[in-house]
């Protein structure tokens, strides 16, 4: 399953991309699974979600916790939480 | 009832003539506009740069402003975020709710804006004056501030 | 930190820029204006005249204002209150608070208010559609707002 | 003690003027009692003090209590509930 994955602010610059396409393998139901899977890709990933309370997710634009079901997702977004206002 | 993300200024007394200006139906309309300090946390601040999710900031917003207009009778409402790069002076945000009576307009605009600060996607990123850069760290405060309308 | 109380209209925008324009200590400012409606208790209304204590009113707004910034840590205030006739959709009163955050901002918005109402010597006096006059009763409610300020 | 006393909105356009001069009894020492006093010099005052609890008062321009002293004052005004904002 590819999915869009969208990242944020210093989770961005930490990652070092804004978007890329990922095939998460068939055992990532979560996105707390998601989130340890892309940590095992590089330092880079591992440095973004060192501390993953903090990285919040959206599902398809909407917010979600970590144990939301990816299934059927088209889009996933990684940010720190919000500061606007 | 409308929201808008944008790089550009915006024009309070504009604004509220757009929304409100000839009708008769509203007693209270309460603003709210933020901007920006030239220091924070005791740093002097330079310059900020605020960036959003496009396609999920906008109606993330419209959530937050269907929700104030579930909970108060209000007539109008708006909430105008800005985007890009800004300096000390500048306005970030304007929120705008119009209600017959005073208290509907009130708590609408300060719900508006605690549950803006911990729902809207947008992040803040300062200059300082020393010349280095940091993100803004979300307030522990903004969550207490939010989480007051969930009992209510 | 001033009080006017006139016959002519305020103009929100160019207050807020007189108040805040070119300050970078300012990180919200609320606003507050209160517009006449067409109708009151499900009654009609065509006009309405305001009349105030000369000498007085314009000493009790600023000891309401004084009290605002006693309690709450304002950079900036402003109570404009018309006076004279008005019609359904003119603006009656404006108030603008300023300050480093939200939370004062707001807080010191609603004090004005309901303050003002309960102590600042106006009294209005409605014309109905069906050309009788009559004076507008104080409300209660008023009342019971601005007593929540004493405990606090 | 002449006094300036001045009336405003429903209770000015009961008595029918807005201000007087008045020489208060020397047995008048408060504003209640000034009320009462007032109440006796006519149908139209009687008439816009029928519910002294309702009627509010100033003493030189700061509100007072109907227990408040008139002495020392130069201006008392008589007036309804405020009803700006």
């Amino acid at each position: 399953m590819a999915v869009t994955v969208l990242y944020f602010a210093w989770v961005r610059e930490k990652i070092g991309k804004s978007e890329e396409r990922v095939e998460f393998p068939a055992g990532v139901k979560t996105v707390a699974e998601a989130v340890a899977w892309l940590k095992t890709r590089g330092p880079e990933y591992a440095d973004a979600f060192a501390r993953p309370d903090v990285v919040r997710a959206a599902l398809d634009r909407t917010h979600v916790k970590p144990d939301a079901k990816i299934a059927g997702a088209s889009e996933i977004a990684f940010f720190p939480p919000v500061t606007g206002g | 009832m409308s929201v808008r993300v944008q790089q550009e200024d915006f024009d309070l007394g504009a604004e509220v003539r757009r929304l409100a200006g000839g009708r008769s139906d509203i007693g209270a309309i309460v603003t709210f506009t933020g901007v920006m300090r030239g220091d924070n946390d005791g740093r002097a601040v330079a310059g900020m740069t605020l960036e959003y999710y496009p396609g999920m900031t906008e109606p993330e917003l419209a959530r937050v402003e269907a929700e104030a207009c579930n909970r108060w009778p209000l007539q109008a409402s708006l909430i105008v975020h800005r985007v890009g790069t800004l300096k000390p002076g500048d306005n970030i945000v304007l929120v705008i709710t119009a209600s017959a009576h005073r208290q509907a307009a009130f708590a609408a605009a300060e719900f508006l804006m605690d549950y803006l600060k911990t729902r809207a996607p947008f992040w803040k990123k300062e200059s300082g004056a020393d010349g280095t850069q940091r993100w803004v760290d979300a307030r522990e405060g903004d969550e207490q501030a939010a989480s007051r309308w969930r009992a209510g």
